[in-house]
């Protein structure tokens, strides 16, 4: 996972000073991150947690950040991705929820174009126990261990963080990939990371309705990562054409059911608990 | 958002491509004299409106008031019509497909199109359709209607129409940030000319902040959808009896998939959000009853959100509402012993883990009341 | 193609960037009634137009009057001022600049802004602008307007306007398809509104297919660079007296390097392009004689266009034009020997190498003639 | 050379049956390169100098094409370069003068993010004799030798290439860069090719009034060009604020000045030529 979040790692926040800006940097800092600067307009010369504030992310460079938590309006995050990416900042994740899928869809591909990473819209971050967190995941939670998460979910995957922790195994890398149609990393990109990171002996891959990511996963596995993995998928209730809270939860024309995917992880050998509880249990 | 018919063809109209004239009635006073052929179309969210009866063909005056008669007010597959699209009738000759879409695996907008419209796209054979990921920096550019024109072997003529069409609809769907972009079926008239028959448009609903030309209602929202919507909420009702408020999506929907899986029925889906606020639970509540459920479990992981917060706001809503329903609450996570403390104290059920909250809802909310 | 300040400002208007108020006076009965302070500015093309007296203010109607009739049909450093633009006169507290431009080192649109504007830009030293390429895919996003307001050291209120006006400038220079889009000054009235004093737009003249709104003449172009480039010649005229005719604009200019540095001096440049066509060659005389040079110079590398096909036509402009001057041609490359026995049986001087041709001319057109 | 063009280059010209195409198509194929097809709408099944027309690009990638002249109006160049883009085409050069440079700017960087190679337009083109040549250069004024060209000039190119020929040189390549004010290809792009190529052991530059190309020309041929360079500017007598002919060939605020460019070279230790014949006796 050194390629995306390490010892070096050193993150900015762009909208520091908002609500979530404010007591997140301050988590990430009590977690051991380094967060070395911030913007938020005007307010430059300040600073928030003992993090100065700065006009722009061009200023920023002076304390030479290589990650960025974008967390500003939605109207704003194109503006900030782009500021990102213009300025060369290496991974670029997005915090804030309901972003239009058409700017997510840019960001997306001026990253690529750059050679930048981008995680997110509407996903919890990263957390790599022993390095570093950048985005909003609790620190209680963690212990730092061999398995390594991958979800489309915030709150489902504390759930099962809390629960390997509790079972008595610890997280070598925790990633929420977001819950918006669109996103920057998929599980393809991080299952690959997954398989060549030494820390990381198990996966767990916690997937939802809508879209086919989980069964593209599914198929990947089978062909190239030999470590452990098992898998959750939730929506298994859900009504056809509702969007389940994440823009990108919906079932849609008969795709992107809960059965298709368990279905597919099935066939490719991966363990599908039923309830979040059993993972640990599948794990063993 | 889905559109209605008419919006979407608005939306055409001012970008290009060519659509029936025609006119909107709600009410029977909105009829206009007949003067010649025109089709009153029910303007529901549903496919397979005129084999449902939803659309009638009138070539006299009689028939023009009769249509809005049966039609006005009538209910189709359970959607009341409330709205009616009267347009010239059409000289169909033919009848194509186009669409532009998300195509959410690659991450790119996609063209679809064939000869053979009228009929739902997913039934026909994959090598009828000609289909095209665009690049979204490089967005659409002539040449891709080109090759779908010889795909389609498209005449010269209909061709450049065919182009001109293409290109405004993927026009439309950067403009409007759409979702779905689909022409349904394309006609070709008897005189050659190619018009857009129906009009379905997707919006990106994250998109509105941009798009105030759409502060429309949701027209697939329920009552209690569109007000939890106001209030912040991702709401969906269901058509259970156990009301279930989690926190987060994943967790909510995870909730609802082992209810089910216990033979419960949840009555809705309802995420409290990271905010950290007793306010934002009382008001959850106070939606979800609404709902009328015969009993309501509360599954919370506490993250940002502290589980002594929502077991306040619970102990709140409680005595605000007079709950009489069964309340289960399963709380982990920061202060949860202390959250699950105060529940206590107020006579309410709380669990530690979600499997035994899970059961003893279901239990309880099938149970007597 | 560079715009007159009055199109430039309707742009502004039309695209969001404020301006005074004005009109344009084109005859003496074009004035308007005096309400309040004006300023009657020249419209003409050239740097300083203020400091040359072409601008004037008005704070009556006996000196609005006056002013447009001492600028009316006056000539400015040569050039006659046909239109002018009066405008309201404003209340001007600071000059700033801001230009969006082609950086053609770096091929990239280029923002340029200080505080220090209303003066020439060159003449700044450069530490007091701010300089930013812009990546053209991406393009001008609201961020590059705040790195700007923060180098440029902008309040608040100042620095929202004037990211405002820089992002509608930069939509300018690209729907446009601007080579510049400058003003200066912008101002920061007394009120604290920032308004565009002046506007320059230069048009890059490759896109007038696409912008039929600008289907205006060149106002830099001579009468008979206007004719030529109707016929679809690249034209320049210079002020010496040798007529120049060659293939292909390198080459072009290179026969008039050569004839400078034999202290020739050339009437003009006319590229005959690469087609092979005699009619071709006999419209660029008839160009080339309008211009009443001394002698003329043809210079030919025949790689596409074939030499004698420029015999045949030169032959033929000879005799349709009843040239008297000196006519020299160099003819190298396709059919030279062919070629330059066409000429020497019609009496004109051919060469086979260009600096023959170059010495010949240059001697024959500064002689009798 | 063989970055850009060699002995596996597949042409094929877009708008094949017009009068530029048609002809150049044809000369082409007789100097010996593999052009393997054209599009021209509306034509496909037919074909033009035996070369079979397509209806798109895409329908071209039968026969393999890796290289692509573009002889389309200039409206619609945009479209075709895109195209070419699109379907993957390494190198794509325009012919088309009048490209509006917003067009060509838009091109170029879709081109560099795809690792496509773009030269002009308004150019022409590139010849390698022995090789392969893609453009408009006539035929007969080349012979084999080791002599590099870079020009921004048409027939101002024919004109030296035939001189250097005449005085018993011959060529390796020679590229025409295009007359426009933006291009693809720079002279600090082919000088880099030119270094690494073991059939040019003689460079020559044609540069003209307006841009700074030729200042960076010279600059880097001092720091990184061991081979011989000599040089020739034309544009010495061309009045301020006027194009002469080429879009991209104007002096503008007393920047492109010939001066200016002659002074870069000479301090960079090349030899400029007062007049186009003048190169063959500066290479002695």
């Amino acid at each position: 996972m050194s390629g995306l979040v390490d010892e070096n790692t050193k993150v900015i926040v762009q909208g520091i000073t908002g609500h979530q800006g404010k007591f997140h940097s301050g988590e990430m800092v009590k977690f051991g991150t380094k967060v070395v600067g911030g913007t938020s307009p005007g307010k430059k010369g300040q600073s928030v947690n003992g993090i100065p504030i700065f006009e722009t992310v061009a200023d920023t460079m002076s304390v030479k950040p290589n990650a960025t938590m974008i967390s500003v309006a939605a109207p704003y995050v194109r503006d900030a991705a782009f500021e990102a990416i213009d300025a060369g900042i290496k991974l670029i994740y997005i915090l804030t929820e309901h972003v239009p899928f058409h700017d997510t869809m840019e960001i997306l591909y001026e990253a690529k174009r750059k050679d930048i990473v981008m995680l997110g819209p509407n996903g919890p971050g990263i957390t790599r126990p022993g390095y570093a967190k950048i985005g909003i995941m609790p620190n209680h939670i963690f212990k730092k261990g061999d398995v390594a998460v991958a979800s489309r979910s915030g709150t489902l995957t504390y759930e099962i963080v809390g629960s390997l922790t509790n079972a008595g195994f610890g997280e070598s890398t925790v990633i929420g990939l977001g819950g918006d149609p669109v996103v920057g990393l998929t599980y393809i990109d991080v299952l690959k990371l997954f398989q060549e990171d030494k820390d990381t002996k198990n996966i767990v891959l916690v997937g939802e309705i809508g879209g086919n990511n989980e069964e593209l996963a599914a198929a990947y596995i089978k062909k190239n990562i030999t470590k452990k993995v098992v898998a959750y998928i939730t929506g298994r209730s859900a009504p056809p054409g509702k969007r389940m809270g994440h823009a990108g939860a919906i079932v849609e024309h008969g795709t992107g059911t809960a059965e298709s995917k368990i279905k597919a992880f099935n066939e490719s050998g991966v363990s599908v608990a039923e309830y979040p509880v059993d993972i640990p249990k599948l794990l063993r | 958002m889905n559109l209605y018919e008419y919006l979407g063809k608005d939306i055409f109209r001012q970008n290009g491509i060519p659509v029936p004239d025609g006119y909107l009635v709600e009410k029977p006073e909105d009829v206009r004299k007949y003067i010649k052929p025109v089709v009153v179309k029910s303007q529901i969210l549903l496919g397979g409106r005129g084999k449902s009866g939803g659309i009638k063909f009138a070539r006299s005056d009689d028939e023009l008031k009769n249509g809005v008669r049966e039609l006005l007010g009538s209910e189709i597959r359970g959607l009341k019509v409330t709205k009616l699209l009267v347009e010239d009738m059409i000289d169909i000759k033919k009848e194509m497909y186009v669409s532009i879409s998300l195509n959410r695996t690659e991450r790119k907008p996609m063209l679809m199109a064939t000869t053979e419209g009228g009929v739902e796209i997913e039934s026909l054979p994959h090598e009828k359709i000609f289909l095209r990921l665009i690049d979204p920096l490089m967005g659409y550019s002539d040449y891709i209607g080109r090759e779908a024109s010889s795909f389609m072997n498209l005449s010269p003529e209909i061709s450049s129409q065919f182009r001109s069409i293409v290109s405004n609809l993927y026009k439309i769907f950067v403009k409007y940030d759409c979702e779905l972009a689909e022409i349904n079926p394309l006609v070709v008239t008897g005189s050659g000319s190619l018009i857009a028959a129906d009009a379905k448009v997707v919006i990106d609903s994250d998109s509105l902040f941009r798009h105030k030309e759409f502060n429309v209602v949701d027209p697939e929202k329920t009552k209690l959808e569109l007000e939890a919507q106001s209030k912040g909420y991702s709401f969906v009702e269901m058509d259970g009896h156990i009301g279930v408020i989690a926190n987060g999506a994943g967790l909510t929907m995870a909730t609802l998939d082992a209810l089910t899986l216990h033979k419960g029925k949840p009555r809705n889906f309802l995420d409290l959000g990271g905010t950290d606020s007793v306010d934002i639970v009382v008001t959850a509540f106070d939606l979800v009853l609404k709902a009328n459920p015969k009993a309501i479990l509360v599954n919370i992981f506490g993250g940002v959100t502290k589980c002594d917060t929502v077991a306040n706001g619970i102990v709140e809503a409680k005595k605000k509402f007079n709950i009489k329903q069964h309340i289960v609450v399963r709380l982990s996570g920061i202060h949860e012993v202390e959250g699950r403390q105060i529940l206590k104290d107020n006579g309410i059920d709380a669990f530690s883990d979600m499997m035994s909250a899970i059961e003893t809802v279901v239990k309880l909310g099938s149970g007597s009341q």
